[in-house]
């Protein structure tokens, strides 16, 4: 335990100064921040990566750590701290039902339209629905499914990741069963492919990109 | 038939809508204001059926359901178009079931359609309890905490100039070379005209008694050596048009030598006395 | 320097955990938090100040300190690692014609003024144009000519030589070197020179120091 923080103290001045680099950048700011934009800051050849892991291994266990969200990393308050911290966040609204549900459809199944959406909730969703999600920046319209009526397709963004800590929309809990168990195909009966829920910003075969329009319809509301 | 919205947990994590059904004794609960469409009020009647969703019986479950809106007809309580769209579908898929297929090869079957059904239930099932360990994740702003004062990047507005040394060189370079051509401008300036020459020299020759070399009138004008060739050549003209005019006097004692000039008038007088 | 780590990692569970909840709640916190407020989240009896002293050894010499404000503690980047959280954002801008040219001038003119820089140009500067190079960092007031009206010289700064990758102004090149790099062609009029440039800080025979208003009215376009 004593030697991953002599690490920091007895190395080398450089190393020693990469790492205070490291360190303040990651904790100045509010945004989890990319390996690339870390390694911007600091002199050539530098291994951010090792930098990073040792940062992290210096504050586990800590009141705040490092943690790897959307694939960038950011410091934030130990999670076990949560039930004293609460109180100084503002009070927060409470997803409705039918929205964490369209949320949770959208992140498993994306890119997903509006009618698929439906078709799994068995009921039909408000425009309002949609827009919470929107304004809370943790869905997108992506493009348009190349069917008749060219329905908008909706993604989850960076900010959702980020929101619920995930690291990759990879690890979305439970997503491996409910892949082994064909619950993520959108057909009936489950065929034999399985489909994986992708929030890359590239479109898919049967995606169109969006119109001008949606995204000035979007306006505010497009977070991402 | 329970509610059993607490099986997983989840209704402590959403708002409950006003008017929206809470735990109750099934047998009282005869409206539909709490279910999110006919799915939902499937999904509720079968987990009465306290069994794993993929062995549920379809046509037990169509025959709660059916039996359920019965019930909410005989109540004479609207009921949305959609419930009865699935009541209908469920009658359709309950005889589908009992009698044998006329034509197995049409359209699918019973079972297949009952299998369609039970994996629409599931799959809204595992969407509700992906939500709920979604929403139960440590939330960033709720559970846990981003930097509550951060420290913007400061952006520096360094206007940043591009220019090498070599854009610098050229531009000093033609600039200097554009300007050559009025530096031209100001050394012809400096020729002396023959008129000025004709005026200093009468005026000078007028105020001189004798002989006197040239240079001697023009090294007032010949303020740089750059100015010399100018003055000389001319004045040389000048005073050789003042001597046809008759008004000056030259004299050179040989090639190259200085040049001598007197004023005519003066000499005039003085070859008289001297002749 | 291993001990003050030790600290947090051998101190009793207890007392572990209320470090834990101090470090979390400065990172967290909007604004400084003071002792008291700390205090009101700790077990009774807490020693907040020496909670306090633990956290602010344990980050010394770190890429972030905790540092006390107006009475209240707050973290912050450490001060020495300012210069890497700036980021530039000037994109590289093209420097006017009449720019360029007034910087040469000054570069072999130094010390010269404005008017016979207006001179040997032909034409007369606009006062932005000696701000852009003033904002640039490449030129300086360096003294008043002793002439009537008193006009301000300007010259090269050090940052000009390095800008341009000269080892001393010396190092700009003649009438000479000039028509050999093809810069000025064949057809130059005798008594046509080039001035062997010198940037000095010595004020020259010619030249008075700058009046204390002078730099007043710089103000912040005076870089040098």
């Amino acid at each position: 335990m004593v030697d991953r923080d002599n690490l920091t103290l007895l190395a080398p001045e450089g190393h020693r100064m990469a790492l205070r680099i490291v360190e303040a950048m990651l904790f100045a700011s509010a945004h989890p921040l990319g390996a690339k934009e870390i390694a911007a800051r600091l002199p050539e050849g530098s291994d951010v990566d090792a930098l990073i892991r040792e940062i992290e291994h210096l504050y586990s266990g800590r009141g705040v750590n490092l943690v790897k969200v959307a694939g960038k990393y950011m410091f934030r308050t130990a999670s076990d701290l949560a039930f004293l911290l609460q109180r100084d966040s503002g009070e927060q609204k409470k997803l409705s039902r039918a929205a964490l549900e369209t949320l949770a459809i959208i992140a498993y199944h994306q890119p997903v339209t509006r009618a698929e959406i439906e078709e799994i909730r068995g009921v039909s969703i408000s425009k309002g629905t949609l827009d919470v999600l929107m304004e809370a920046g943790w869905i997108k319209m992506r493009g348009r499914r190349r069917t008749p009526g060219r329905p908008v397709t909706y993604g989850t963004t960076e900010n959702f990741l980020v929101h619920f800590g995930l690291e990759m929309i990879g690890d979305l809990p439970g997503l491996e069963e409910l892949k082994g168990a064909g619950l993520l195909d959108g057909r009936i009966p489950p065929g034999f492919s399985v489909p994986e829920p992708r929030d890359g910003d590239a479109l898919r075969d049967d995606e169109d990109p969006l119109d001008p329009d949606d995204l000035l319809a979007a306006g505010l509301s497009e977070h991402d | 038939m329970a509610a059993t919205r607490d099986k997983d947990g989840q209704s402590e994590l959403w708002e409950m809508a006003p008017g929206e059904r809470k735990d109750g004794d099934a047998a009282l609960v005869v409206d539909v204001d709490g279910f999110e469409g006919p799915l939902d009020l499937l999904l509720s009647l079968a987990r009465t059926q306290k069994v794993d969703l993929a062995k549920i019986s379809i046509l037990a479950l169509a025959e709660q359901y059916l039996s359920y809106i019965e019930e909410l007809r005989r109540l004479r309580l609207e009921l949305a178009a959609d419930y009865l769209v699935m009541a209908a579908w469920l009658a359709y898929l309950k005889s589908r079931l009992l009698l044998p297929s006329p034509s197995p090869d049409e359209e699918p079957s019973g079972e297949e359609m009952a299998a369609a059904l039970a994996f629409r239930l599931r799959r809204l099932e595992a969407m509700r309890e992906a939500a709920a360990k979604l929403v139960n994740r440590d939330r960033l702003g709720r559970e846990v905490f981003a930097r509550g004062m951060p420290e913007a990047v400061e952006i520096v507005q360094r206007s940043d100039y591009a220019a090498t040394l070599y854009d610098l060189l050229m531009a000093y370079a033609s600039q200097r070379q554009r300007q050559m051509v009025s530096v031209v401008h100001v050394r012809r300036r400096q020729v002396w005209s023959l008129a000025e020459a004709r005026e200093v020299l009468t005026r000078m020759v007028g105020s001189i008694a004798d002989w006197t070399p040239v240079d001697v009138f023009l090294s007032p004008w010949i303020l740089t050596p750059e100015m010399r060739a100018t003055v000389v050549a001319s004045s040389f003209s000048a005073s050789l048009e003042l001597v046809r005019e008759g008004r000056v006097e030259l004299r050179q004692t040989a090639p190259f030598a200085s040049l001598y000039m007197r004023d005519r008038d003066r000499d005039g007088a003085e070859t008289k006395n001297d002749g």
